[in-house]
C-alpha cells in the first residue's frame, strides 16, 4: 500500500472531502479505515490506472484481461492458461522469508480463484549490492521464502530472474508469478450475483496479520496500541494446498456464483469487488467471521491480510455441499452474510452496526491523478574507444561475478520438477511446462533490464516486451501474451513518474508490433527509501505454447560438428552493457535501440526453423552480448566451440548487446541462410562447435572446465559469506 | 498388479506416483485418502511424496499417525509391497516400518536437482530390474533427505543387504550415502530420490521407470 | 556455563506449527488441549562464567541472530 | 495449566542445525561458544489442572508423537 499522509487514516485532504461529501456526514473509524484501503494506491492503481489504459489488453485468444484475479488465454484444447505476476517489495524487505512466502501464496490464490490449477511458478528478484551489508541475508531469505511455500504447495517453480543494484539497497524487489491451466468455458469470476445468496468465508482464521501499520498508527486507533499492533503476515504453505485442492473441488460443482480471494485489504477488498462488480449490496455479520484472537475490532477484521482466506458468493442450496467439502480438508466454512439490493456495504458486529457505506460511488469514486511528469533526458552517448583487449578475459569478469554468474544456488532450492511436467526448467531461456495428458506445452518467462530502463524508459519498456518475447520464441513456442510487474518509486516526483509513463509508452508498442497484449499485471510504486528510488523496473511475465513439444529447442549445444550462426544485426552497442558495467564499471550511454519490426522478423524465422526441427540449439541474445550466450551454451551442452568476433572490434562484437539477436547451432548452416536471406533476415556463420575449450579465433582460449567453476562458484561464495 | 496411492493432506507428488504407475501397468490406480481406516485390496501401496501435515514437527509424523496408516502397516505385515518415496520415506522411518530417521539437510537448505544413484542390491520386488552397480539418473527434491540411524543399525542394513541405493553425490549428508534402505523382509521400500520422476523420456531420463516395471511384472 | 535460548512466535503472529501440532494432538485422541504454540530452542555451552555477562553476551546474540524479532520473542536462561 | 516440552536431539544425533548455529556466532565474533544444539520447544495449553496428571498425559503425547525415539529426547516442564 501507498504510504499514507498523518491525517484522516492516511487519505489526502481532497480525498477526505470527497468521503464527507459521499456520506454526508463524518466517516465512522471503520469506514475511514475502508475508505483508505480502497483509495491507497495499491487496491486504487490511482496514480497508474491513466496510464495502464494504453497498453493493449485484447486479442483473439484473450478469454480475460485486466480487471480479474488473473488474465487468460485461449491455449486450444479446451482449455486455458491463467497467469499474473504480482510484487511482495516491502513485507520482503522488513522480513525476506514469509514476505516471500506470502508473495507467492498470493499470487497462486489469484490463480486457483479463476478455477485454475496452477502448474509453475515465477520469480524476478532485484537485491541492493551484493555487499552491501542487508544483501546477503535478505537474499537468502527471499529464495528460501519462496521455496519454503511453492515447494510445500507441489508447484514447480520452473524460472525467473536475480539481479543486483546498489538502487535496491533499501528497496528489494521480489516479484512472484503464477500459471494456472483451466478448462476454457468454466473460468470463475468475482462479480457477486443473486440477492440474497449467501457470502461465505473460507480458508484459514482472520488475526491480526499485516493490518497497516501508518493507518494504525492514526489519531482514532491509539487505545488499545500495544494489543493492536499489527503483525506480519506469516505464510500457512499447508493450508494453501488444502485451499486449493478444496476450491479446485468445489469449483467442479456448479455451487459457487463468484469467488475472489483475500489478498491486499483483506475482507474489504474483496467484499467490495465482488459487490460492486454485480451492483449489488452486501450485509455481514462480523461475528460469524472465524477469528484467531480475542477481541478484534471490526476494523482489524476488515483490514487483516490474513492468508489463505477466499470469500465465495454461493448459489440457494449449494451450502451444505460447499461445507462438506471445507470440511474434509480441514478449513473453515462461514456463512458471514447475504447479497442485497440496496448498494451498500451494511457492516454489523455484536449486533450493533458497525459501518454503512455506498459500494457503486465508494468504488467509481476512487481517486484518478494525472500527476506531473517530466520524460527522461537521453542518456548521452559514452565514448568507449575501441581496442583489442582480449575478450576471454573479460568473459571470467562477466561469467564469473555477480551479473553473469549461474543463478543455480537459487533454482536448486525450489521444487522444479513436481507435477511431472517440467520439461525445461531453469537455466534456459524460457522454462518449458508440458501441459497435463497432451503432447504441448506452456513455454514462460519473465524479464527486465532496469538499467536500459533507467538510461531511457521507452527503450527499456520495449526491451523487456522484446526480450521476453525472444525468450519464448528461442524454444520454439508461439508468444501468446504477457503480465507485467511495475516496479518503480515515488510517483508524486515528477521524474519517477516520467519514468513510468516511458515504460508503459514503450511497453504497449512493443506489445502492439510483437502481438502480446496485456492480459493482467501489478503496480508497485513508492519503492524508494530517502528519496533513493530503484531502478525503474517494468518486469514482464510471458507465456508461449508449443503446438508440439517434439518441434522444440533448448540452449544445449548438441555436441561436435555443428555450425554456429548468428541471426540479428550486430552493430556493437555497447552503452549500458554488462561489459560495460562489469568490466569498465560504467553505467553510460543509451541502451541498445529496439527495432520492433526486425524483433519480429528475426523471431518468426527462428520459431519457424526451430519448428521444421532445422535447429538443434537456440539462445536468444541479452545480457552481456554473444559470447555470453556462446558461453552458456557450451556449458549447457558440455561441449566446446569456436568463435569468429562479428566486428573488427572483437569486444563490441562480442559483448555489444544489440537487440533482435539469436545463436543457434545448425547441422546444415547453408540451408540456413539461404533461408534467412531469402526472409530478409541478417544471419551470418560464425563458429561451430567442438573440443573442450571455448575460444575466440585470433584472440585465446578457456576451458570448459575453468568456464564451469567460474560461472558456479560465484554465488555459493557470496553468500558463504566469502 | 493394483496400486493404492495414499494421499495426505499436503501429498503433493500423489498424481505423478499415480502417472508413473498407470504408465508402467497399464491399469489405473486407486487414490485412497489418509482418514480412511482400510485399504482397498491391493499388491503395492504408495506412500508419495510431498509436505504431508506441511511437514510441521517433523516430516511424516503426523502422517504417520492418520488412520490408514494403521492398515498400511497391517498390509505390510503381511507381505503387501509398500513403497515410501521422498516424504513417504519420511513416514515410514516414523511409523516404524523402517529404521532410522530422516534429518535437516546438511547444507540446511531444500535441495532439488538430478543426482546419481548406485544400485547396491537387486534382490527386492522393486529393484529386480537392475543390476547391482548400476548407476541412475533421478532427481531428489527435499529439505530432510540426511538419512540417519545409530552404528549398529547402519551395521545390520548393509550385512542384510538391505540398502537399496546409495548416492554417488550425497546431496544432503546421509550416512553411509544412503537413499534407499528395504525392510527384512524386503517389501518395503524406501527412498528419498523421485523415480516417479524419471519414467518419461520427455523429462529428461528414464531411469526410474524399471523400478515400476519390475513391481508390475 | 550453559545456557537456553527459549524463541517462540510472537503473540499474535500466526504459528501454524502449532496449530498443526494441537490438532494433531487432538486427532490423536488426546483431550483438553486448547492450544499449542512452536518454537525452537538453543543450547548452548559458554566459556563465560560469569552469569551477567552471559546474559549480555546471549541478549546479544538473539538480536542479531537467534531470534528475528519481527516475528519472534526470546527468553533466555541460564543453568 | 500451562506446559512445555522440549524437545532435543540425542546425543549422537547429527545436529546440523545447533552446528551452523555455533558456526554463524562465531562468524558474528562472538568468541566463548564451544558448542550449540538446536531442538524444538512446544508450549501447550492445558485443561488439566492436577500437575501429575498433566505430567503422565504429556509424557503419552510425547511417546506418541511429539518427539522421535530415535533420535531425540524430551523433557517436560509444566508451569
Ligand atoms: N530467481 C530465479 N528463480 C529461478 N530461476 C532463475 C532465477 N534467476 C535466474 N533464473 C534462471 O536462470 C536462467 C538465466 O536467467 P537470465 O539470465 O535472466 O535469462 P535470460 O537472459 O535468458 O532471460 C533462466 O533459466 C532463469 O529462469
Ligand atoms: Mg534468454
Amino acid at each position: 500500500m501507498s504510504a499514507p499522509g498523518e491525517d484522516y487514516g492516511g487519505l489526502a485532504p481532497d480525498e477526505y472531502a470527497r468521503v464527507l461529501e459521499m456520506l454526508g456526514r463524518r466517516p465512522n473509524a471503520v469506514e475511514l479505515g475502508i475508505f483508505a484501503a480502497m483509495w491507497s494506491e495499491h487496491c486504487s492503481y490511482k496514480s497508474s490506472k491513466k496510464w495502464l489504459r494504453t497498453l493493449p489488453t485484447d486479442g483473439p485468444r484473450v478469454l480475460q484481461g485486466p480487471g480479474e484475479n488473473a488474465g487468460a488465454v485461449d491455449i486450444g484444447g479446451g482449455l486455458a492458461a491463467v497467469f499474473k505476476m504480482e510484487s511482495h517489495n516491502h513485507p520482503s524487505f522488513i522480513e525476506p522469508y514469509q514476505g516471500a512466502a506470502t508473495g507467492v501464496g498470493g499470487i497462486l490464490r489469484d490463480v486457483f480463484t479463476m478455477g485454475a490449477r496452477p502448474v509453475a511458478i515465477l520469480n524476478a528478484l532485484r537485491f541492493g549490492a551484493p555487499d552491501h551489508e542487508a544483501t546477503r541475508r535478505l537474499a537468502a531469505g527471499v529464495v528460501a521464502g519462496i521455496g519454503g511455500y511453492g515447494n510445500c504447495v507441489g508447484v514447480p517453480t520452473v524460472g525467473g530472474e536475480c539481479s543486483f543494484h546498489p538502487a535496491y539497497n533499501g528497496n528489494i524487489l521480489v516479484n512472484a508469478m503464477a500459471v494456472g491451466i483451466a478448462p476454457a468455458d468454466r473460468l470463475f469470476r468475482s462479480a457477486a450475483a443473486g440477492v440474497g445468496n449467501a457470502v461465505v468465508y473460507v480458508g484459514s482464521r482472520t488475526g491480526r496479520d499485516g493490518i497497516h501499520g501508518a493507518t494504525m498508527a492514526s489519531a482514532t486507533f491509539d487505545d488499545e496500541a500495544e494489543q493492536q499492533r499489527p503483525t506480519v503476515q506469516v505464510g500457512d504453505p499447508f493450508t494453501g494446498k488444502l485451499l486449493i485442492e478444496a476450491c479446485l473441488e468445489l469449483m467442479g460443482t456448479d455451487a459457487i456464483v463468484a469467488i475472489q480471494d483475500m489478498g491486499a485489504a483483506g475482507l474489504t477488498s474483496s467484499a467490495f469487488e465482488m459487490a460492486s462488480k454485480g451492483g449489488l449490496g452486501v450485509a455481514l455479520d462480523l461475528d460469524r467471521v472465524p477469528q484467531r484472537e480475542e477481541g478484534m475490532s471490526a476494523y482489524e477484521i476488515m483490514l487483516s491480510e490474513s492468508q489463505e482466506r477466499m470469500l465465495m458468493v454461493l448459489r440457494p442450496g449449494g451450502e451444505e455441499a460447499a461445507e462438506a467439502v471445507f470440511r474434509k480438508w480441514g478449513l473453515e466454512f462461514a456463512v458471514i452474510g447475504r447479497l442485497t439490493d440496496t448498494g451498500r456495504m451494511v457492516l454489523s458486529q455484536h449486533g450493533r452496526p458497525a459501518a454503512d457505506l455506498p459500494i457503486r460511488p465508494l468504488a467509481d469514486g476512487s481517486p484518478e491523478y494525472d500527476r506531473p511528469w517530466t520524460r527522461t533526458p537521453p542518456a548521452p552517448h559514452a565514448t568507449i574507444s575501441p581496442d583489442n583487449r582480449d575478450p576471454v578475459a573479460a568473459l571470467r569478469t562477466v561469467l564469473g561475478g555477480p551479473a553473469g554468474a549461474s543463478r543455480r544456488w537459487i533454482w536448486e532450492q525450489y521444487d522444479h520438477t513436481v507435477m511431472g511436467d517440467t520439461v525445461g526448467g531453469p537455466g534456459g531461456d524460457a522454462a518449458v511446462v508440458r501441459i497435463h495428458g497432451t503432447a504441448r506445452g506452456l513455454a514462460l518467462t519473465s524479464d527486465c533490464t532496469p538499467r536500459y530502463c533507467l538510461a531511457d524508459p521507452v527503450e527499456g519498456g520495449r526491451q523487456a516486451v522484446a526480450e521476453a518475447w525472444r525468450n519464448l520464441t528461442a524454444v520454439g513456442a508461439r508468444p501468446l501474451a504477457v503480465t507485467d510487474n511495475l516496479n518503480f518509486g515515488d510517483p508524486e516526483r515528477p521524474e519517477v513518474m516520467g519514468q513510468f509513463v516511458g515504460c508503459i509508452e514503450g511497453m504497449g508498442e512493443a506489445c502492439r508490433a510483437l502481438d502480446v497484449p496485456v492480459v493482467s499485471g501489478n503496480v508497485s510504486l513508492y519503492n524508494e527509501t530517502n528519496g533513493r528510488a530503484v531502478l525503474p523496473t517494468p518486469v514482464v511475465g510471458a507465456v508461449g505454447l508449443l503446438d508440439d513439444l517434439a518441434a522444440r529447442t533448448g540452449m544445449a549445444l548438441p555436441g561436435p560438428g555443428v555450425a554456429l550462426v548468428l541471426v540479428g544485426e550486430t552493430r556493437g552497442h555497447l552503452g549500458r552493457s554488462l561489459w560495460l558495467e562489469t568490466v569498465e564499471g560504467r553505467e553510460e550511454g543509451p541502451p541498445p535501440p529496439v527495432d520492433l519490426a526486425a524483433e519480429r522478423r528475426n523471431g518468426d524465422f527462428v520459431r519457424a526453423e526451430i519448428r521444421a526441427g532445422r535447429v538443434a540449439a537456440c539462445h536468444d541474445l541479452s545480457d552481456g552480448g554473444l559470447l555470453i550466450a556462446a558461453a552458456e551454451m557450451a556449458l549447457a551442452g558440455g561441449v566446446g566451440a569456436t568463435l569468429r568476433p562479428p566486428l573488427d572490434d572483437a569486444v563490441a562484437g562480442l559483448f555489444g548487446e544489440d537487440q533482435a539477436r539469436y545463436l543457434l547451432a545448425v547441422e546444415d548452416p547453408e540451408d540456413v541462410l539461404e533461408r534467412a536471406a531469402a526472409a530478409g533476415v541478417p544471419a551470418s556463420r560464425i563458429g561451430g562447435t567442438g573440443g573442450s575449450a571455448l575460444t575466440v579465433e585470433g584472440h585465446s582460449s578457456i576451458s570448459l572446465d575453468e568456464l564451469r567453476d567460474l560461472h558456479e562458484a560465484w554465488m555459493p561464495a557470496w553468500i558463504a559469506g566469502g | 498388479m493394483k496400486a493404492v496411492v495414499i494421499v495426505f493432506p499436503g501429498s503433493n507428488c500423489d498424481r505423478d506416483a499415480r502417472v508413473a504407475l498407470e504408465a508402467a501397468t497399464g491399469r489405473p490406480a486407486a487414490m485412497v485418502w489418509h482418514g480412511d481406516p482400510d485399504l482397498p485390496p491391493a499388491d503395492l501401496v504408495v506412500l508419495p511424496g510431498g509436505f504431508s501435515y506441511g511437514d510441521y514437527l517433523r516430516p511424516g509424523a503426523m502422517a504417520s499417525r492418520s488412520p490408514v496408516m494403521q492398515a498400511v502397516i497391517r498390509a505390510a505385515r503381511r507381505g503387501v509391497r509398500v513403497l515410501g518415496i521422498c516424504n513417504g520415506f519420511q513416514v515410514l522411518t516414523e511409523c516404524g516400518l523402517l529404521p532410522g530417521a530422516l534429518l535437516r539437510n546438511a547444507g540446511l537448505r531444500f535441495v532439488c536437482r538430478p543426482v546419481t544413484l548406485r544400485v547396491e542390491t537387486a534382490d527386492s520386488a522393486f529393484t529386480g530390474g537392475y543390476r547391482p552397480g548400476d548407476a541412475l539418473r533421478m532427481p531428489v527434491a527435499h529439505h530432510d533427505g540426511n538419512y540417519f540411524a545409530d552404528a549398529g543399525t547402519l551395521e545390520r542394513l548393509a550385512g542384510e543387504d538391505r540398502i537399496a541405493f546409495r548416492y554417488l553425490d550425497n546431496p544432503n549428508g546421509s550416512a553411509g550415502d544412503i537413499a534407499g534402505i528395504l525392510n527384512g523382509d524386503r517389501n518395503v521400500l524406501g527412498m528419498m530420490p523421485h523415480p516417479e520422476r524419471a519414467a518419461d523420456a520427455l523429462l529428461g531420463g528414464t531411469d526410474g521407470r524399471a523400478l515400476f516395471e519390475s513391481l508390475a511384472a | 556455563m550453559k545456557a537456553r535460548v527459549l524463541v517462540m512466535p510472537r503473540s499474535g503472529v500466526l504459528d501454524p506449527q502449532g496449530k498443526a501440532v494441537a490438532q494433531a494432538l487432538a486427532g490423536l485422541g488426546f483431550e483438553g488441549v486448547a492450544a499449542a504454540r512452536q518454537g525452537k530452542v538453543i543450547e548452548l555451552e559458554l566459556a563465560e562464567t560469569d552469569p551477567a555477562a552471559a546474559e549480555a553476551a546471549l541478549a546479544a546474540m538473539c538480536e542479531r541472530l537467534l531470534a528475528n524479532p519481527v516475528i519472534e520473542d526470546y527468553t533466555i536462561e541460564i543453568a
